[in-house]
């Protein structure tokens, strides 16, 4: 064992004590998720409604004998599993380790199988079965399935045999027809990314830029903030155009232009990402928040684990 | 700040600890040599308890960094200090809880200090949550400190109608063509404070919290662009949609609140103005959440700074040779 | 003052308690070349036009209970079209003058139900076809300009001539390429930008004897990238080096994908890392990595949103236009070079364009001219409508 | 045979849906090909899942180095599908107690809810919160004033960052018409009306300019494919 492995086991073995201890040990304790039991209507299905450690102890000081608020095994499992997980993947920082490789596989093997599940429920079903053998999947996943909606549409045979061929990939002869489903997607994102562009984006930045040079107020008197903007949106849309041109090299006086565009890009990248740093932020916020908050229990900025509710948090119109 | 570094010792400590490396080597080789090799894992670090100790720290103490209020923010304020008691203004919260943590605030802080100017509130929503955001934010600020205003005289909610900007068009000039009822199904005409209320171009200012389409931008187009004498708009928006809102200041949108920011520093106004000495957290929300921020910001800022202090020595020593 | 004398006015009729004057005539016909959605309606003025806040245009389709505000419409108007109707159902429509206190006069109602007609082509898309044809046209005409042997001449893009060297530098070093064609699917046209750039790396890849990652967030990407590499070993004339498990499909998750490329990078460590292609946030989470393990990285994409990370952390990036440009120019193929010119062409349109546009509002401006107005009132929300 | 038609069905359906762009009556044919291609991509699932298991099964009977995880990956990946195809742990929905199918997948309390609630989502979350720290880094290494070009960036940067503190907002608060009478002309430069400028003239020609281009170049990548030029994506013969 090198000396980095040894501190590493030391402190994590020192770290997993700690959080035993305060698990286990303090008066309040963490890390424990709490569900609200409450019978359905036909009095067999129970649901449970996620609930907090501040209901516990209120229907606790209510009712000692109380069932209702209670802790959840599974629940709290789970969360102990995301802040494994959470701080699985923040040990990536430092450097590749067993910990981040066990989240990863995790990460990979969950959400490829969570994108096809919602793939067969929310496409396939409805979009392709639905279609085809409307009655059979009424009877089977949608009951709600009547009307307009429910007759048979043969025009999806056509994805279904495209969808064919490109499973054919998996025949041990004859791959390329996979090709044909490939050259329909191809050519039909082509011919409708042509028009959508085109359309939107190409004319509607066109007609944007068409803005007076000087600006006159409503009692006819000169505007100079807006004319002085107006005039360099205008300016620097051409040279950003003369920027982007293939056939010159970046000399003479389209190279200047071009040059101009470059600054006017590289202030909108600057822009961009100065803006974007708030929001970043604000997503690790919310990850050592899951942390404090929800799993250790070391702060309660919202009250959730307090015994007496704030008033009027209560009241519900 | 001396209590909560008493008895939080530990945690103060484990954060020297794991700096104590850098602070040594950059002693050992000197602060330039340090700074050139120096391990981006460092400044993972520096940001990782840039942004953890001062949640820890609000979290536990309540207590909340400095804010200066920008122009923006201060005319937002000044648009509702003007208003008289009794004067009625239009709420529209156009959001989802999806972007409750940036726009909640802003919404909380804005009907808190409507009700301590007792101002009549006509709340109505363009999404289809937002009625259910009003009622949060109703329960949040005006049972609790507000008891005292009465539903139908002080305030009322109207609730979603579905059509976006359709609604916006009908309602400056028919409001009662599309609400005929409140949100709890009572008849308009039975609504005390609905009395003479025909559209809202009699409602002295109209507060739009917005989180996209339908929102600010269509409030703009379609309220305050054919009636600029009529109808006065500041609006809180999420810091995605700002930037695209400016150019409608000061002409069409008399005050803007962009993000979490923009949140805090209307709350501090609010507070300094109508929170007492010693005001309640939950007016503070925004104020918390720029605390992690804050720091965040400038440790990228130093680090920029640095970078390029660094960068001017190195090209200073290579011209020198 | 206009507004005050409008006020006046309607104070004096609202006092008399004189019922609104309605307006007349209401005509209802087919809006011509439409896809059946729009109907053109015409009515005569009320005769208390000027005191008047509007006309309120409504509409009441075959199963509606009853009449729906469509507009309401500015005093002094004749006409309006409404849209937004379905071609399959028949509507009635109704028109009456709005005096400011909101009180109506009796409608003008249409007496037939009228039901709007699809025509087989488009009117409203008429300028835009027209557009349509002028940029197409200009790329067609110099590919076959090309065609015919014209020498084209296009400038130097610096990304791109340091492809070579980057995939250069990996067979040296003996690490692996890695290309990433984006995060989408094959219906946005920046993968399949992409997979032709895909094209021309992985050739030089074959001809440089290095090997090729390419790890797809999409299994129809992982489809097209085998045939396209594969294709590439062929034309360079090495089949057997091509190892089609280099190309897998990793997961649909956008996280969950750069998770698994993040610590593939970090475990191969690959000398060049290619990124072309649609970009979210991971564009930083990989080009970070990758800078982290030292690679020379060139990155392109139609993403503005995400153009800001690459150019801080890439060596080199390719912007918007540049990245679609990019396989054409790598193939140095003259027919492929002549698209360009033809880009060329529509951006001096577009500059054109532009200039006419400001100069007419400027002029507009300055001399208060109406008719300058509505020329460029046409050119802005007709032509580029 | 295996190139004529891949390329005569691309210029086909291209072609196709352009024209259909400007006649009426086949106006909705693209939102028709996006739902086909929604269904064609979720068949490729079938691909995409097979090629995953392969090469994973490949790795555990190799031993190959790290073969643990490949496990992990297969384990994880068939339980979930399994749970979340088979609908463990779904009661049926409220509306239509017979139909024992009829529950959503999602719904709370099941299996597959508890995978994306403590699985799926806190990992893609953390993962999104790396931004945070690699945000940083790059900053520190690439806003160096190397040229013209480089200290635009970075003070744009700088200006929007600080712009977001209270201390940027504190530094120019002097620029006051109350403070000097010629101030009044110089309110611009205050922090927060600089960032107005910069996003609203700046940025906004900026992106103008890239999305007129972008939509260019599609039109010519387009045409290329359609056109059978760049044709690299159809393998070979």
């Amino acid at each position: 064992m090198s000396r980095d492995a040894r501190l590493w086991t030391t402190l994590m073995i020192l770290g997993a004590l700690a959080l035993l201890v305060r698990a286990a040990w303090t008066d309040q304790g963490m890390g424990r998720e709490y569900v609200r039991a409450s019978p359905a209507a036909d009095g067999r299905i129970t649901r449970y409604e996620p609930a907090t450690f501040g209901d516990y102890q209120r229907s606790v000081a209510a009712d000692p004998d109380q069932a209702t608020v209670r802790v959840s095994v599974p629940r709290s499992v789970g969360l102990w599993l995301a802040a494994f997980f959470t701080l699985a993947v923040f040990s990536f920082l430092y450097k590749d380790n067993p910990f981040y490789k066990i989240a990863e596989a995790v990460l990979v093997g969950v959400s490829a199988a969570y994108w096809m599940v919602v793939g067969f429920w929310d496409v396939l079903v409805p979009n392709l079965f639905a279609k085809i053998f409307p009655g059979v999947v009424q009877g089977w996943a949608m009951p709600g399935l009547t009307g307009p909606e429910a007759e048979r549409n043969l025009w999806y045979l056509v994805p279904l045999g495209l969808g064919v061929m490109l499973l054919w990939r998996l025949a041990p002869r004859g791959a390329w027809i996979a090709r044909w489903p490939l050259a329909f997607i191809i050519g039909t994102t082509a011919g409708l990314r042509l028009a959508a562009f085109l359309h939107g984006d190409f004319l509607a930045q066109i007609r944007n830029t068409i803005l007076p040079l000087v600006v006159l107020g409503a009692d006819g008197t000169f505007n100079p903030g807006a004319s002085v903007a107006n005039i360099l949106i205008v300016g620097s849309v051409l040279c950003c155009l003369a920027y982007f041109f293939f056939s010159f090299e970046h000399k003479g006086v389209v190279g200047g232009a071009a040059r101009v565009g470059i600054w006017v890009l590289m202030i909108t990248f600057g822009a961009g990402f100065g803006y974007t740093v708030m929001g970043r932020i604000a997503l690790l916020a919310i990850r050592l928040e899951f942390l404090l908050d929800d799993w250790l229990w070391l702060i309660d900025p919202a009250g959730r684990r307090m015994a007496t509710l704030a008033q009027g948090l209560l009241v519900n119109i | 700040m001396g209590a909560f570094l008493r008895d939080e010792w530990w945690i103060m400590l484990l954060a020297a600890a794991s700096l104590a490396p850098l602070v040594r080597r950059f002693a050992g080789e000197g602060f330039f040599p340090a700074l050139r090799t120096l391990d981006r894992r460092w400044i993972f670090l520096l940001m990782f308890w840039s942004v953890l100790l001062p949640i820890y720290y609000i979290g536990l103490t309540g207590q909340t960094f400095p804010e200066v209020p920008s122009a923006l923010s201060q005319a937002t304020f000044d648009e509702i200090e003007r208003l008289q008691e009794g004067d009625p203004i239009l709420l529209s919260f156009d959001y989802d809880p999806a972007s409750e943590g940036e726009l909640g605030p802003m919404a909380t802080a804005f009907v808190k200090h409507a009700a301590a100017k007792g101002l009549r509130m006509y709340f109505m929503a363009l999404w289809p949550v937002g009625a259910q955001m009003i009622d949060d934010t109703i329960a949040r600020v005006i049972h609790t400190d507000y008891p005292e205003l009465v539903y139908g005289q002080d305030y009322v909610n109207l609730g979603f109608k579905s059509g976006n900007e359709g609604v916006i068009k009908v309602i400056v000039t028919n409001l009662r063509e599309l609400y005929t009822t409140d949100v709890r199904g009572t008849a308009i005409r039975d609504i005390p404070m609905m009395e003479g209320i025909t559209n809202i171009q009699q409602m002295r200012l109209v507060i739009n919290v917005s989180a996209g389409y339908a929102g600010t931008k269509e409030w703009v187009q379609y309220a305050v662009t054919p009636f600029p004498d009529r109808i006065r708009l500041v609006a809180g928006s999420t810091g995605v949609q700002a930037p695209l809102l400016y150019p409608y200041i000061p002409g069409q949108l008399a005050g803007l609140l962009g993000a979490i920011k923009g949140a805090a520093e209307y709350e501090k106004l609010v507070v300094d103005a109508y929170g007492g000495p010693n005001p309640d957290p939950r007016y503070l929300e925004g104020l918390r959440r720029m605390g992690p921020q804050l720091v965040a910001h400038l440790l990228i800022i130093t680090l920029i700074v640095v970078a390029n202090v660094l960068y001017l020595a190195d090209r200073r020593r290579e011209m020198r040779r | 003052m206009a507004a005050a004398l409008v006020l006046a006015m309607t104070a004096s009729a609202a006092a008399q308690g004189q019922p609104v004057a309605a307006p007349s005539d209401l005509v209802a016909s087919d809006h011509p070349w439409d896809n059946g959605t729009r109907v053109d309606l015409t009515w005569t003025l009320s005769g208390e036009d000027a005191a008047l806040l509007g006309y309120v245009v409504r509409r009441k389709g075959a199963n509606d209970p009853e009449f729906v505000r469509v507009e309401l419409v500015p005093p002094g108007t004749r006409a309006f079209t409404v849209s937004e109707l379905s071609p399959s159902g028949s509507y009635l429509f109704q028109v009456a003058a709005v005096r400011p206190d909101i009180t109506e006069s009796t409608p003008a109602s249409t007496e037939a139900s009228l039901t709007p007609a699809v025509q087989w082509f488009d009117g409203t898309r008429f300028w835009f076809l027209l557009t349509l044809i002028v940029t197409s046209g200009a790329v067609i005409w110099f590919i076959v300009l090309a065609r015919r042997g014209a020498t084209l001449k296009v400038r130097r893009i610096a990304g791109l001539e340091a492809v070579d060297d980057a995939v250069g530098r990996a067979t040296e070093m003996g690490r692996p390429v890695l290309f990433i064609p984006g995060i989408q699917d094959m219906n946005e046209i920046q993968t399949i930008a992409g997979i032709s750039i895909l094209a021309r790396v992985a050739r030089t890849a074959a001809e440089y004897d290095a090997t090729i990652e390419v790890p797809t967030s999409k299994s129809l990407v992982m489809t097209a990238a085998r045939e396209t590499v594969q294709q590439a070993y062929l034309s360079a004339g090495r089949p057997d080096a091509y190892n089609q498990d280099a190309i897998y499909y990793v997961t649909d998750e956008q996280f969950g994908y750069v998770a698994a490329v993040q610590g593939m990078m970090v475990r191969d460590r690959p000398a060049a890392c290619f990124y072309m292609g649609s970009f979210f946030a991971e564009s930083l989470l990989l080009a970070e990595t990758g800078n982290g393990i030292g690679a020379i990285q060139i990155a392109g994409t139609a993403q503005p949103a995400q153009l800001p990370f690459f150019v801080a952390a890439c060596d080199y990036t390719l912007i918007g236009e540049e990245f679609f440009a990019a396989s054409a120019y790598l193939s140095g193929e003259p027919d492929q070079l002549g698209s360009l010119k033809g880009q060329d062409v529509g951006k001096l349109l577009v500059a054109a364009g532009i200039l006419a546009g400001v100069l007419g509002s400027t002029a507009a401006a300055l001399t208060g001219s109406t008719w300058i107005q509505s020329i460029v009132d046409y050119f802005t929300f007709t032509m580029l409508a | 045979m295996k190139r004529t038609i891949p390329l005569l069905i691309t210029a086909l359906g291209g072609f196709a849906l352009i024209v259909a762009y400007f006649i009426p009556h086949t106006q909705s044919w693209g939102e028709q090909v996006a739902v086909w291609f929604d269904v064609l991509a979720s068949l490729a699932f079938v691909l995409g899942g097979a090629n995953l298991l392969k090469i994973h099964l490949k790795h555990v009977s190799d031993r190959a180095r790290g073969w643990g995880y490949s496990a992990i990956v297969i384990g994880s990946f068939l339980a979930t599908l399994f749970v979340g195809l088979i609908k463990v742990g779904v009661s049926p929905a409220a509306q239509s107690p017979d139909y024992a199918w009829s529950g959503s997948y999602r719904q709370i309390g099941s299996a597959f809810w508890f995978g994306y609630e403590y699985g799926f989502q806190p990992l893609t979350a953390t993962m999104f919160a790396l931004l945070a720290f690699y945000i940083a880094s790059a900053a520190f290494r690439a806003f160096r004033a190397k040229n013209l070009e480089a200290v635009l960036l970075l003070g744009t940067a700088f200006i929007i960052l600080l712009g977001r503190t209270f201390a940027g907002v504190a530094l120019t608060s002097w620029i006051d018409p109350a403070n000097w009478e010629g101030f009044r002309y110089l309110t611009w430069l205050r922090i927060e009306n600089l960032t107005v400028f910069v996003m609203s003239v700046f940025n906004t020609a900026g992106n103008r300019a890239i999305m007129i281009g972008i939509a260019l170049g599609i039109v010519a990548t387009s045409l290329r494919v359609l056109l059978g030029i760049d044709r690299s994506y159809l393998g070979k013969d």
